[in-house]
């Protein structure tokens, strides 16, 4: 099974270890991912606040090349990239004038879009297509007596609802507790973690990630999964930061759930990019 | 045929059509019609000096059939109709041109609204053509009346038709009568006891000889019409006998099944056998077969052995009965949104985030605490929020405002202050406090030291164990945080979960909030789409109780009006079968939603029984052979109106 | 945009109880819309046969809008449901008829949705306004004599002619 | 009458199947040839239009003309006859309604030329030669008849006194207006010579209430031949078919195909056929019924498949003319 592969500017360099671990997983159930040739920046954050048309324009290309080179589905890793692709397949499915722009800035680059592709996030890919069956055919080394909490971040869900509930999204908890540890309640599963303003209003997003790392460590979790580049680097990052900030010593992993899938699935460390956290995997990845 | 003779007159309806559409044009274009002895043009037809002129014109010029264009005819046909009976014309040789709803109010231009107002006018002098007269009929209207909810609208009014000598039925799908009302607490604005002012009247209802009541039991199948409705009531099987059992309360006290009660929103314990509340009607219990240990696992029997009087009955059965009415009255209520659509707001995952409801039920005398506030672990909260607006004026949610709660949260937060002696902090987008003596005690409220936060709370979490309330302090331009020990959510006021179905059953429409539609929104509050149905208190949109009484009573007062009326009018807009060209394929048949179309065995052909059928026509539409007709309806007008709409 | 002075004609067949209340709405909350639209009121959108659609056409309208209540809101109960049947049955009519899909709409709108209904009419007539107006097919029928050419039952006789038929009675064959 | 009644037959657009028609009275024909002398009748002997052309107005008594009208010749010999007869009788469904020919009012004349003359798998100059109206030769000019735009009934061109449907005429129906004729006490002008009821009088299948939960063709099925062939999910014109065929096709076990048109007062027989057909697979979840009505294959060709130049639309547009 072969789907096209939108990998964002984020999987080439700081979430290297993402697309590693997704990659390989994906492979060891028998799912390959073909990158779009010429893929481009999906219009996220700066661009989409100030100018949203040319931003879903730019989705638009990436989804016109995919549709171009004969896929029906896009996957992406990043939460970002998949907010924002997914933002230009609903407007150009349900708004004639959006489709209207996109077409026409297609247009002056010579492509056009059918509407045909539709946009996966990997999480969505692995819970509700491949199914937990096959997920947990391929556990060979279950985790055991590891907690951890899932935190979705804030964008699978919105602006558009897509996959999984908004608030009480529940599909990266089904795809932990297949590995075998012990998937913990986490209310601020799908709360934000700051991570486009950490630049302009550091003190606000330390606040926000302190929040959530305090109620991981509140409910005694040995790792924090993630499914977005950035939640990864926030919550990873800038632990130090948040302890010196308000005083506590919060040491948690923040892990890729793809990265602790890897792991109970028995595949090679070195594939799954194990060693680029600050806060060090330790346990988690000795067992 | 004799001569077919045209009257038109076009309103300028004062300003309303004449504005926008060259009356005397339209009247000019009209006298060039085909068949169309005269046309005028007049300020106001439906005034009388406007209908004196259709009269004076029946008689001078020999009209037999007249054509207004004006307003609708959904508020001026049966004027209209009534004139020309009055000038000896047959009702039905009457036509409207809907050129000011349809035309002058909905078009830029008056060239255009002028054009479009002919073409309505020719349509309409084309059809008239066809009419044919018709004839009225009348039925004999059946004087019992159904009240289906029995809560505070609907004792009401049960009581009010009761009080004029005819017989009422309740039905209520509860164990007893009271509704939303009887777990309140106090009522604002005078803050006297809920129970205190709704028990007498539960009371004289179950008294009224003139009233029956049917309770744990529920509305199955409604047919016929205004005046002769026919209604299955099932009445479920309470597994006790009504008439043996002395309420005397051995049983529910010796009972050793607990369930979370209802009535308590799950914070008490009841019996498997239980009355809901003390002050209950009827007072007499039910079992509730899903926790009962005998029905369950067959052993037990504990009730019926301390029984004094043999009047438990595990062998009872729903009971099917189907009895006549005239008239219906729905007051089935509302509900309250769930609160853990919004996880955000806590509810479900901290322990002491409640709702309003249960509030009540806890500063209530007769609550699981006997009246005390206390959180989960039985301590008094020092710091209390009442949350307004949860899930109400909320695009995710409910678009539309609640209505009461602003006022009933400040009653809660007078409540907390006045139960607990902490601090109250009362969290609102703005305060509606828009009836008799809401504002004073708004005033009175804020004098008793409660912090009134002008924000929304949009969010509860907990930390460590205490609770906060975020929101943007909108006074103060300041996002807060605001720990507390307990959160009292005010949840938005919903349409019940089985609206639809009762809404289908009594074909009665909702809007898209999906309560229940009035017939008009503000000339007919309580009557819906179907005649003889009408809708009273919180089923049609969140209402306090002084509306939902008022309601109440206005819909006796409607369903009194029609049932002292003695006799109901029946259309003759009706199907009717051309027996001579029927070929007997049976095909209209299945299609009568009011199985009005028979089928005669020996003559091979289908009938229509008149008085069951509504006229929709549904069953002329599938005709194929063009025997079903629809009076008033029939292909030739239609297909003429079509025709001449496109003529100009 | 094409066919720029072009004003399209629409019969509009609505249902008494929602769609055409709903339509009244529209003007008591003096909700303006294009004025391309004449309607037509019938108990229920149950009573709208595949005739009173072809009738249109064939009298050249530009297209027809049916509309009646939301499914489960019908005053009698099922009726909008058998129009959901005949038009899937008349659309593909049309189709083989050559008539545009954007020409025949059944809607449903309810006795408070005026602002609907006139949203409706305002797409409906801009999505005609751009395929342009409809010819008839009785375009094509040159050969004919004005006044000549309609279809041989009753129904097209002259009016005299019809009360003789019907007066008449009897026919061979019986 | 003490005279012979004097007759004419005309076979315009159509299949020649009327005139058989009038054979399959078989030795009535003889009591026929009693009672009535044929003037014209060019599929059985040799007249000439001339000949026709010499009679005084009104000479004939009765003029039975089948086939629709698609040409000028079919034009001028209809509008002759029409003078010569003091009664003109629309014999058989194409002359009533336009019948299986008027199909092809829905593709333009253009469509239809290139097709026969030059597309058709079975044409064998390739061409496209096309006959053209006139042509000079040496010998002077030859004329054929002109193509007309579209497909018309007789009535469209003359006044019709009778109408006798059918697909063809059954032969009672044929007796059956002889006699009428003969007797001399007519019925009002305008009349259809056949009962006023649909074929669902005449078939003697049980009916129950007509619930359809998908459409078969009929070949795909071996019906039940004692019950109705719709309620068994054929589609049948019976409900809105007038009788007097004796439910010929649904006796042996094929549904009725509308080939009597509509009874009085229907305005298109297509529509309501529609009408009744979808309903009866009526469903509240859309897309059933969506799937049902997918079911019906052709149904323009089915509903239309006799009446079409006799209905509201009469056919399709003309395509753009450039």
């Amino acid at each position: 099974m072969n789907y096209a592969y939108m990998p964002g500017c984020s999987s080439h360099s700081s979430s290297r270890d993402y697309e590693m671990s997704a990659l390989a997983v994906l492979k060891a159930l028998g799912v390959q991912l073909e990158e779009i040739k010429d893929w481009n920046c999906c219009g996220s954050t700066p661009v989409s606040s100030v100018a949203p048309v040319t931003s879903m324009a730019l989705s638009a290309r990436n989804l016109a090349l995919a549709e171009e080179a004969g896929y029906r589905e896009v996957v992406v890793t990043c939460s970002s990239c998949y907010s924002m692709l997914k933002r230009a397949e609903t407007y150009y499915r349900n708004d004639p004038a959006a489709r209207e722009m996109m077409a026409g800035a297609l247009k002056t680059m010579g492509r056009q879009f059918e509407g045909m592709v539709t946009v996966k996030h990997i999480l969505e890919l692995m819970v509700y297509h491949l199914g937990p069956e096959r997920l947990a055919a391929a556990v060979t080394k279950p985790l055991k007596d590891v907690k951890i909490v899932p935190y979705y971040g804030c964008l699978l869900g919105r602006p558009q609802k897509a996959f999984d509930d908004p608030e009480t999204p529940t599909s990266m908890d089904e795809a932990l507790r297949i590995t075998g540890a012990e998937v913990l309640r986490f209310d601020r599963k799908s709360k934000c973690c700051g991570g486009s303003v950490m630049l302009t209003k550091q003190k606000a997003v330390l606040r926000l990630v302190e929040e959530i790392l305090w109620e991981a460590a509140d409910r005694g979790a040995d790792v924090i999964a993630v499914a977005c580049p950035l939640c990864q680097l926030n919550l990873d990052a800038y632990q130090t930061r948040v302890n010196a900030e308000f005083g506590t010593s919060y040491r948690i992993p923040v892990l890729y759930f793809t990265q602790v899938l890897g792991i109970a699935m028995g595949l090679d460390k070195k594939h799954l990019a194990l060693g680029k956290t600050f806060v060090p995997a330790g346990r988690v990845v000795n067992i | 045929m004799p001569d077919v003779r045209i009257g038109v007159y076009v309103c300028h309806c004062g300003s309303n059509i004449a504005d926008k559409v060259d009356c005397a044009g339209v009247a000019e274009f009209a006298g060039g019609l085909p068949k169309v002895t005269i046309a005028r043009d007049y300020q106001y037809m439906c005034a009388d000096p406007g209908q004196d002129l259709i009269r004076k014109d029946i008689k001078d010029h020999k009209l037999n059939r007249v054509v207004v264009a004006s307003c609708s005819p959904r508020m001026h046909e049966p004027t209209f109709r009534k004139t020309l009976e009055s000038a000896g014309l047959n009702a039905y040789f009457f036509e409207m041109a809907n050129i000011r709803e349809h035309v002058s109010w909905v078009t830029e231009g008056r060239e255009q609204a002028t054009e479009k107002a002919k073409a309505l006018v020719a349509a309409a002098v084309a059809r008239v053509f066809y009419h044919e007269p018709l004839y009225e009929r009348f039925a004999d209207m059946n004087k019992r009346t159904l009240v289906v909810g029995g809560g505070i609208a609907g004792i009401e009014a049960a009581l009010k038709i009761a009080a004029s000598g005819n017989q009422v039925v309740i039905v209520e799908k509860e164990p007893s009568i009271g509704g939303n009302m009887a777990k309140l607490d106090k009522t604002f604005p005078t803050l006297d006891c809920s129970a205190c002012i709704l028990t007498p009247k539960m009371v004289a209802a179950a008294q009224d000889e003139n009233i029956t009541l049917y309770t744990y039991a529920e509305v199955e199948k409604v047919e016929g019409y205004v005046g002769n409705f026919q209604v299955t009531i099932r009445k479920k099987a309470r597994s006790v006998d009504m008439d043996k059992c002395t309420g005397c309360g051995i049983c529910y006290n010796k009972c050793p099944a607990k369930v979370p009660n209802e009535f308590d929103e799950g914070l008490g314990m009841r019996k498997a056998i239980y009355v809901p509340f003390p002050q209950a009607v009827p007072n007499k219990p039910v079992i509730d077969r899903q926790n009962c240990t005998y029905f369950q696992k067959g052993k037990c029997g504990v009730c019926s052995k301390v029984c004094p009087t043999g009047a438990v009955d595990y062998a009872q059965e729903d009971q099917l009965v189907t009895e006549d009415f005239g008239a219906i009255i729905v007051s089935t209520g509302f509900e309250t949104l769930d609160p853990t659509l919004g996880p955000q707001w806590g509810y479900g995952r901290y322990d002491n985030v409640i709702t309003a409801l249960q509030f009540e039920r806890l500063v209530n005398a007769s609550g699981p605490t006997q009246g005390k506030v206390v959180l989960k672990d039985g301590t008094v909260p020092k710091r209390v929020a009442v949350l307004h607006c949860v899930g109400s004026r909320d695009l995710n949610f409910r678009e539309y405002c609640s209505r009461f709660c602003c006022m009933s949260s400040l009653k809660l937060a007078h409540l907390a202050k006045e139960k607990t002696g902490g601090e109250v902090y009362s969290f609102y987008i703005d305060m509606r406090a828009f009836g008799k003596g809401y504002e004073e005690f708004y005033n009175r409220v804020m004098e008793e030291g409660i912090h009134f936060i002008r924000g929304k709370g949009t969010e509860v979490i907990q930390r460590a164990g205490e609770l906060f309330v975020r929101t943007e302090d909108t006074l103060l331009g300041k996002y807060r945080e605001v720990p507390v020990d307990l959160v009292v959510l005010n949840v938005a006021t919903v349409p019940r979960a089985d609206a639809e179905k009762v809404a289908q059953t009594f074909g009665i429409q909702r809007s898209p909030d999906g309560f229940f539609l009035e017939a008009h929104v503000k000339l007919e509050p309580l009557k819906t789409a179907t005649d003889g149905v009408f809708i009273a208190g919180g089923c049609q949109g969140p209402k306090d109780i002084p509306d939902s009484v008022s309601q109440g009573a206005g819909a006796a007062a409607e369903a009194l009006s029609l049932i002292e009326a003695g006799k109901v009018k029946i259309s003759p807009v009706v199907a009717s079968v051309d027996e001579a060209r029927c070929g007997g394929c049976k095909a209209c048949l299945a299609l009568c939603p009011y199985g009005a179309v028979d089928f005669d065995d020996e003559k091979k052909v289908a009938v229509v029984n008149e008085a069951v059928c509504k006229g929709c026509g549904t069953c002329a539409a599938s005709c194929a052979s063009g025997a079903m007709g629809v009076r008033h309806f029939t292909d030739e007008q239609i297909l003429a109106q079509i025709g001449e709409v496109l003529a100009v | 945009m094409k066919n720029g002075d072009f004003e399209p004609r629409i019969v509009g067949i609505l249902c008494n109880w929602c769609s055409y209340a709903g339509a009244d709405l529209a003007g008591i909350s003096r909700i303006k819309y294009p004025a391309n639209i004449r309607i037509i009121r019938v108990m229920c959108s149950g009573r709208v046969e595949p005739t009173f659609v072809l009738k249109a056409f064939a009298e050249g309208a530009d297209g027809v809008l049916v509309s009646g209540c939301h499914p489960g809101d019908c005053h009698y109960g099922e009726g909008n449901y058998k129009a959901y049947a005949r038009k899937v049955l008349i659309e593909k009519l049309l189709h083989q008829f050559g008539i545009e899909k954007e020409r025949f709409k059944l809607t449903w709108v309810s006795a408070n949705e005026g602002e609907r209904f006139a949203q409706i009419v305002s797409e409906m007539v801009s999505e005609i306004k751009e395929i342009g107006p409809y010819r008839p097919p009785r375009e094509r029928m040159r050969e004919l004599q004005p006044g000549a050419g309609t279809p041989p039952a009753p129904g097209w006789l002259a009016e005299e002619e019809l009360e003789t038929a019907v007066a008449g009675g009897a026919v061979a064959g019986e | 009458m003490s005279e012979k009644l004097k007759l004419a037959f005309y076979w315009a657009a159509s299949c020649g199947g009327c005139d058989v028609a009038v054979l399959d009275t078989d030795e009535k024909l003889l009591e026929i040839a009693k009672i009535a002398d044929i003037y014209f009748w060019p599929v059985a002997m040799d007249f000439k239009y001339k000949d026709i052309k010499a009679l005084d107005k009104d000479f004939l008594d009765v003029c039975f003309f089948n086939g629709a009208v698609r040409n000028s010749e079919q034009e001028e010999i209809a509008r002759l006859l029409r003078e010569k007869s003091k009664l003109m009788i629309a014999f058989g469904s194409c002359a009533c309604f336009g019948g299986i020919p008027a199909l092809a009012n829905l593709y333009d004349p253009e469509e239809i030329l290139s097709w026969v003359y030059s597309g058709s798998f079975s044409t064998v100059g390739k061409n496209g030669t096309r006959p053209l109206t006139r042509v000079s030769v040496p010998e002077g000019e030859l004329t054929l008849p002109e193509f007309y735009t579209a497909v018309y009934t007789l009535k469209d061109f003359v006044e019709v006194d009778y109408f006798l449907p059918g697909c063809p005429p059954p032969p009672e129906l044929i007796l059956g207006a002889v006699e009428t004729l003969v007797s001399g006490v007519l019925p009002p002008r305008g009349s259809v010579l056949a009962p006023d009821k649909t074929v669902c009088d005449q078939c003697p299948r049980e009916k129950q209430d007509k619930k359809v939960a998908a459409f078969r063709r009929p070949h795909e099925v071996i019906p039940d031949p004692d019950r109705c062939l719709l309620e068994q999910g054929i589609v049948c014109c019976g409900p809105g078919t007038r009788a007097g065929c004796g439910a010929r096709c649904v006796q042996a076990n094929m549904p009725c195909r509308g080939c009597f048109g509509p009874t009085d007062g229907v305005v298109d027989h297509g529509a309501k056929l529609a009408a009744v057909i979808a309903t009866t697979a009526t469903s509240k979840d859309e897309n059933e019924a969506a799937e049902r009505i997918g079911q019906i294959v052709d149904p323009a060709g089915t509903f239309y498949r006799f009446g079409l130049a006799a209905s509201l639309l009469r056919g399709k547009s003309l395509k753009e003319e450039n």
